[in-house]
């Protein structure tokens, strides 16, 4: 009896506990909070789920109940005359074949909407490319010729159709707030429509295991009004800043040129023409304010110790370490802050 | 009858021993085989349990650097290969094995020898597959051209052990010669090749036991639900593993002999793989669960002292699972790309399992309903089962909601979904089989006491340990991650607190059942009242199970030998129900007649013992001692063969030719 | 001869007799085979090859496999591994766009 | 028969059993699984045959239809002497059993020579090997898988042909035996049969074997 209770307590206690705890407590919620969408497409997805999820917590209440009450109830007790040997009920149990049916039936309407909906893009979304790398996504913007990494940019309020592949093994782009996630498969190409209703930085996240630094492979999509959308095709296609001769920047900038040109572009520095090695193009670096795929946010001590040594950051990073000098360092680290 | 054997060639003079190691190492005897599942089974299961704690610890803080990122993964595929391959499907197999004659009054298996060849394998293959550890090396990934030094020796990339890092469903082409070079993934490739070979072998030989071994009268619809669903699994086995045969002899093939199957570069196809792994993983989800369904199945009824609530549609709901199992694999793969015909129609199908599932849930809650309900350790293990598998399952129900899924696929609500039916479901089951059966295969009881501490801690455990994750699976925690948002820190804590809390719970069982083997009470022929078969021979089973095979006239034979019903339907205990008690316990101790049962033999250990070094071979086949491996291990299987076919047939149940 | 027989076994004679059959369906497909080369017949080239493959098929397992005289268990398993390899195929070759434009 | 196997026997009137004899319901069991391994096999080849790739040759443009319609026919036919040889058996007639026998297993060889023949062409004539693309790749996996299974059905074939010598014969319960292994062979045969259409035939672009 007393365990029933008890038991009884600790399902409904940790359940409650963890679905409204995390208010109570007052912990935030985490950047890549999927219950949190900011545009259509996860409107829709959120729109879906949440029914589901009742429907489900109902049945959940149902058959834990009854179970509870059973036990508690029919509890052998002194003096409890045997029970009466009933083999089945054909009408219960059609009911309960029929029932669940009838509910799932419901359920998967919607589904099949949702899915139709949300699987092709819009005629006249803006299209952009995404490359995934081990362990970071590339983004090129097809109509204007940009080549750029980690961050996404794309105009608020205005559909934007990606075509995602990957260059390597399979990742998955996911921006929770956005909409769900898509694999980018190597060879193949995949679709994934994003929209956000106001501008705002939207976190995101490769999801699907890649490798050593899978947790580290990170994104963000940048969504801006349509004017500093404008502005921002425009800046990007501009070509680096050349730093003046005789200043750290131009140091840093030999330093780039004898060490980096293997795998970054920094237009009109050095084009990267092989791709063997391809990492992310640097000509616009400090735009995007992350370095590594988004896992560190830029300041010059992640910037430091990322040149220090990449794979001490990021296991297994295609970056080598490169034994760097400090004086090395500080140099690029002042060059590359020209690239904005 | 005549005496022939000694006119049969063998290689070895037959094993005689009835007891100590050789008795067991050839053993032919299915209850001695399951008893040896059974503990290698619980022997991984600690390992696997002992590879979660460490992720749980390493995952205790968000920026933790208890592990490295090489070793990290290494754990969550070598934890999950374990529990799934080595722990969850044998502990199956153990039930399986001693209670398939059992339960349906036959002296053996259909195929005695097969049978033990099976657990060799298994055990092989097992070790094998660990062997890994010590004989493999995990390079990270060559990034850099020769002369640029630096990332050859990163202190995260490099796995302290050799352990495999593909993740259990080895996504090609990461888990590929490119991207995985070195020897872990291919061992644990051939070594779950070696245990498929293992399932195989048991799956036809239950197959053939089930249609060709029922006692007398035993009608299909007399077959107790755990049996039902062990022939369903066979089935489910059967038909799966084939395909996951194929697709890991094409990861070898690419990993050792150069083909280009999933070589996107060369325009392989990685969603071929997606979809031959979910062709077998998703029917192999429910061969992880028909069995404790089955278990389960049996527990609530002796302990409702009613009889199950529609068996029948029990029976057929458990088909139903298998058969539409085979129907929904695609659901893993909503996020990869697939059609949107593909999504609708694997979302749609998805869906449909919850009704047979459900049939099966309420046909228990209505067996309860109305009972005598006895909270025994092993009853509280089944209405464990009961309540958290339905989370599981109705989480499960979530994903099925494709749109859904593209937001939860690849989070920890996923990974609260499968520990929910896995764990919840599958080891619960399990336990709760382990509590029921203790007494037959020991003869003593299980402490009840410390069979209930053991419950209430699991629920506490498990509770805290796996509903969180659905609450930091939407908060975006991804699975497989090494690192995560500091904000989602709380929760994980929480978390790891659980997974110790069910350790302790597992050292609390481990003590029971060390304490109660030896010391426990004497169990008595049917300490439950139960209502199969195999609670009418005395515990533990004698060697030659029955003395006098039985002849079968109902469902639930033995409750029907003790009990009559009166006027109201309601069960009276018969007159003669003690003496028929003491006269089975009788018979089953002094058998009236001679016996005869199958001999031991050395060959299936001789012959499973060719396949690892097979497999090793494989692995070193660049060189000369590879090549020696794979001709020595040839060989040897090859010998053992020959001398199996030569040693006389005692398994094989000829019919006479009047059949 | 311990299986029981609703049907007695055919006589080596008629076993030749199919053989004769299962030939010339052979010769069949080859025939096609050019024919379709020479003037490219499209799915009517593909409908009859793999309408002569399963009659062969058929032919193999009813008569010299013995599925025709066999207990019902046996064909009923053989059968259904067949049909279930077929579809699952099947099903997995238009996900992956073989079988149908689509992907 | 031993002792035991007829100690056994006499359990048999106390069983539920399907009336078929356990290993031969067995082996339909382990066949009928098979068609999900094979089934495999040809999907990864049909898939990778309808792709194009910058490595050739594929084996669809080299095939030689002449020379593999042979080794089809022949391996048609060893399931007519496998039928033969049963039946053979079940009249009693062992001299026949085994001559049946010993064609089966001499037309099987015939077909692995083939293949064998038609592997080093395309390997070293075609230049196509397992490396060179996926669907030639798919084309040596499938088609060896089939051929050791051609093999073991060969030696299988043979041990029975040894053992019809000693001991008696095949007769009694090794007839068992020799139907076990009968059905084995034409499960290879009609395996064959499907590879043949739909592999050779269905996927060979014209002008192949020209
Ligand atoms: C024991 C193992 C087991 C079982 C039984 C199940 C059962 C189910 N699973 Fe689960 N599943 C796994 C093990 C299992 N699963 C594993 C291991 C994975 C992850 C693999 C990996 O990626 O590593 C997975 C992943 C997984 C996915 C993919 C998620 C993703 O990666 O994105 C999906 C998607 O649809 C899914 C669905 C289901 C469904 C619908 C059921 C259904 O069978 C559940 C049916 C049961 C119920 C619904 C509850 C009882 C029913 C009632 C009370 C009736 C009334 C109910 C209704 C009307 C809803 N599972
Ligand atoms: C039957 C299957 C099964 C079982 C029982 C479990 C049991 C547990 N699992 Fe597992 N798990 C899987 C199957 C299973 N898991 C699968 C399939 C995956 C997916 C992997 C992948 O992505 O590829 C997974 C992944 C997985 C992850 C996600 C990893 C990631 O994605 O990064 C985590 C994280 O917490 C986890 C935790 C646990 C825990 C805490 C338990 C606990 O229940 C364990 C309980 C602990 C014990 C039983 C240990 C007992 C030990 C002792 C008594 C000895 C005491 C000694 C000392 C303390 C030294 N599991
Ligand atoms: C062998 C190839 C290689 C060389 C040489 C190389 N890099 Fe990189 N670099 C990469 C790769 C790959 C990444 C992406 C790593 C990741 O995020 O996982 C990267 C990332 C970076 C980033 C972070 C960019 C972002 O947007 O996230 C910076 C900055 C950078 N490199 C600077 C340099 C500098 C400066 C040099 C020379 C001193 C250099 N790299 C040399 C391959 C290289
Ligand atoms: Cu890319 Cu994970
Ligand atoms: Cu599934």
């Amino acid at each position: 009896m007393a365990q029933n209770r008890l038991r009884r307590l600790f399902l409904l206690a940790t359940l409650a506990l963890v679905v409204a705890g995390c208010s109570v407590i007052g912990i935030p919620d985490s950047p890549l909070n999927s219950l949190d969408p900011q545009g259509p497409f996860s409107r829709r997805i959120d729109a879906l789920f949440w029914p589901v999820f009742w429907v489900a917590t109902a049945i959940f209440v149902l058959v834990e109940g009854a179970v509870v009450i059973a036990a508690i109830v029919f509890r052998d007790r002194p003096g409890r005359p045997e029970p009466r040997q009933i083999h089945g009920n054909n009408k219960l149990e059609i009911l309960w074949t029929v029932i669940p049916a009838l509910i799932l039936a419901s359920v998967a309407v919607p589904t099949v909407r949702g899915v139709i909906e949300l699987t092709s893009c819009g005629v006249d979304a803006y299209p952009v490319e995404i490359i995934g790398h081990q362990w970071w996504f590339e983004y090129r913007y097809p109509e204007e010729g940009i080549d750029t990494a980690t961050v996404l940019v794309i105009p608020a309020g205005r559909e934007v159709c990606a075509t995602m592949t990957s260059e390597d093994v399979l990742h998955n782009y996911w921006i929770p707030q956005l909409n769900g996630k898509r694999y980018l498969v190597p060879g193949q190409e995949t679709l994934l429509r994003l929209q956000a209703d106001e501008p705002g930085e939207y976190r995101g996240q490769c999801a699907e295991f890649c490798g050593l630094s899978h947790s580290l492979m990170r994104a963000e999509v940048r969504a801006v009004t349509e004017e500093e959308f404008t502005a921002w095709i425009a800046a990007q296609k501009e070509p680096a800043a050349e730093p003046a001769a005789g200043t750290p920047e131009a140091a840093g900038r030999d330093v780039f040129l004898n060490r980096c040109t293997q795998c970054h572009t920094i237009d009109p520095v050095n084009v990267v023409v092989e791709e063997a090695f391809n990492g992310p193009n640097l000509t616009h670096f400090m735009d995007r304010g992350w370095i590594a795929g988004g896992y560190l946010p830029y300041s010059r001590e992640n910037l430091a110790r990322w040149l220090s040594n990449p794979p001490d950051t990021k296991p297994g990073s295609y970056m080598p370490d490169l034994a760097l000098t400090q004086v090395e360092i500080d140099a690029l680290t002042a060059y590359l802050e020209t690239l904005r | 009858m005549t005496t022939t054997t000694a006119r049969t060639t063998t290689i070895f003079r037959r094993p005689r021993s009835e007891t100590g190691f050789w008795s067991w190492i050839t053993t032919v005897d299915h209850k001695k085989i399951g008893i040896m599942y059974g503990y290698t089974a619980f022997i991984f299961f600690v390992i696997g349990g002992v590879e979660a704690l460490l992720l749980r610890i390493h995952l205790a803080s968000a920026e933790s650097t208890f592990l490295t990122a090489a070793d990290y993964n290494g754990l969550f595929t070598t934890h999950a290969v374990t529990m799934i391959f080595l722990v969850v499907m044998p502990m199956s197999a153990a039930f399986m094995n001693y209670l398939l004659p059992l339960m349906i009054g036959a002296r053996d298996v259909a195929f005695p020898r097969l049978n033990a060849l099976s657990y060799w394998v298994f055990l092989f293959g097992g070790i094998f597959l660990y062997s890994g550890l010590i004989f493999s090396s995990v390079v990270p990934p060559l990034g850099v051209t020769p002369g640029v030094t630096g990332n050859l020796d990163p202190s995260d990339a490099r796995s302290f052990f050799g352990l495999p890092d593909g993740g259990w469903f080895m996504y090609q082409p990461n888990a590929g010669p490119a991207f995985s070079p070195g020897r872990a993934l291919d061992f644990a490739v051939l070594g779950l090749q070696i245990l498929g070979i293992a399932s195989l072998l048991s799956s036809v030989n239950f197959i053939v036991t089930f249609f060709n071994l029922r006692a007398k009268g035993m009608r299909l619809l007399r077959v107790p639900v755990f049996i039902w669903m062990t022939l369903v699994v066979a089935f489910l086995l059967l038909f799966s593993l084939p395909i996951i045969a194929i697709a890991l002899f094409m990861v070898i093939f690419d990993r050792q002999f150069g083909t280009l199957f999933f070589d996107a570069t060369a325009g392989g196809d990685p969603i071929l793989w997606q979809h031959l792994f979910w062709l077998f993983g998703h029917p192999e989800v429910y061969i992880l669960i028909l069995p404790a369904m089955g278990i389960v199945s049996e527990i609530i009824p002796v302990f409702s002292r009613k009889p199950l609530f529609g068996y029948a549609a029990v029976v057929f709901a458990g088909a139903g699972i298998a058969f539409l199992g085979f129907g929904v694999w695609a659901h893993h793969m909503f996020a990869s790309g697939i059609s949107t015909v593909a999504q609708v129609g694997f979302g749609l199908t998805t869906v449909a399992i919850a009704i047979p599932t459900g049939v099966k849930i309420f046909n228990w809650m209505a067996t309860l309903w109305l009972g005598r309900i006895r909270l025994a350790t092993p009853m509280l293990f089944a209405l464990g089962f009961l309540t958290m598998f339905t989370i599981g399952g109705l989480s499960g129900v979530t994903h099925a909601v494709v749109p859904s899924d593209w937001q939860q696929h690849d989070t920890y609500y996923i990974v609260a979904h499968f520990h929910y039916v896995l764990f919840g479901g599958s080891i619960l089951g399990i336990f709760g089989g382990l509590y029921y059966w203790f007494p037959k295969f020991s003869g003593r009881m299980l402490d009840e006491r410390l069979g209930k501490i053991h419950f209430w801690l699991w629920m506490l455990g498990f509770n805290m340990t796996f509903a969180p994750m659905h609450w930091l699976g939407l908060q975006g925690m991804i699975r497989r991650t090494w690192r995560y948002d500091p904000s989602l820190e709380f929760w994980n804590r929480i978390v790891s607190v659980g997974a110790f809390i069910i350790a302790l719970g597992l050292l609390v069982f481990m003590w029971n059942f060390y304490r109660s083997k030896r010391r426990g009470p004497l169990a008595g022929m049917d300490p439950w009242d139960a209502r199969t078969l195999e609670w009418s021979i005395p515990n533990p089973t004698p060697v030659f199970n029955f003395a006098e095979v039985p002849v079968v006239h109902g469902l639930d034979e033995f409750w029907h030998q003790k009990y009559g019903e009166d006027k109201d339907g309601r069960p009276v205990r018969k007159d003669d129900a003690d003496s028929t008690l003491t006269r089975l316990q009788e018979i089953g101790t002094n058998p009236p007649n001679p016996v005869h049962l199958p001999s031991p033999s050395y060959f299936p250990i001789l012959m499973a013992a060719g396949l690892p070094l097979i497999a090793y071979g494989i692995i070193f086949h660049l060189s000369l001692f590879g090549k020696a491996l794979i001709v020595v291990g040839a060989l040897l299987s090859l010998a053992a063969l020959i001398g199996w076919g030569s040693e006389p047939l005692e398994e094989a149940h000829m019919e006479p030719a009047h059949a | 001869m311990t299986d029981e027989h609703h049907l007695s076994h055919p006589s080596p004679a008629q076993y030749v007799k199919i053989a004769v059959g299962l030939a010339v369906l052979t010769a069949i497909e080859v025939a096609l085979f050019y024919i379709n080369n020479a003037l490219g017949l499209g799915w009517i080239n593909t409908a009859a090859l793999l309408t002569l493959a399963f009659f062969k098929f058929f032919v193999v397992v009813g008569w010299y496999m013995h599925i025709r005289y066999e207990k019902a268990a046996v064909s009923r398993f053989f059968i259904f591994g067949f049909v279930l390899a077929f579809s699952l195929y099947g099903v997995v070759l238009i996900g992956l766009g073989v079988l149908a434009a689509t992907r | 028969m031993t002792a035991a196997s007829h100690e056994v026997s006499e359990h048999h009137d106390e069983h539920e059993s399907t009336g078929v004899e356990n290993r031969k319901l067995a082996m339909w069991a382990f066949l009928s699984s098979e068609f999900l391994f094979f089934g495999a096999l040809i999907t990864n080849y049909l898939l990778y045959s309808s792709r194009t790739f910058e490595q050739g040759p594929t084996p669809a443009e080299i095939y030689d239809i002449p020379f593999t319609s042979v080794s089809s026919f022949v391996l048609l036919m060893s399931s007519l002497t496998m039928v033969l040889a049963h039946n053979a058996l079940s009249r009693g007639d062992q001299g026949a059993t085994r001559t049946w026998l010993l064609a089966t297993a001499m037309l099987g060889s015939v077909f692995l020579a083939g293949q064998v023949f038609e592997f080093t062409e395309f390997i070293t004539v075609q230049g196509m090997t397992m490396q060179t693309n996926p669907a030639a790749s798919a084309f040596f996996v499938l088609t060896g898988f089939h051929g050791t299974h051609v093999a073991i059905g060969v030696i299988m074939l043979l041990s029975l042909f040894g053992l019809s010598k000693r001991m008696g014969g095949l007769t009694d319960k090794r007839f068992l035996n020799l139907e076990l292994v009968g059905l084995y062979w034409h499960f290879v045969d009609i395996i064959w049969i499907v590879i043949f259409t739909v592999v050779y035939l269905l996927t060979a672009v014209p002008g192949a074997g020209g």
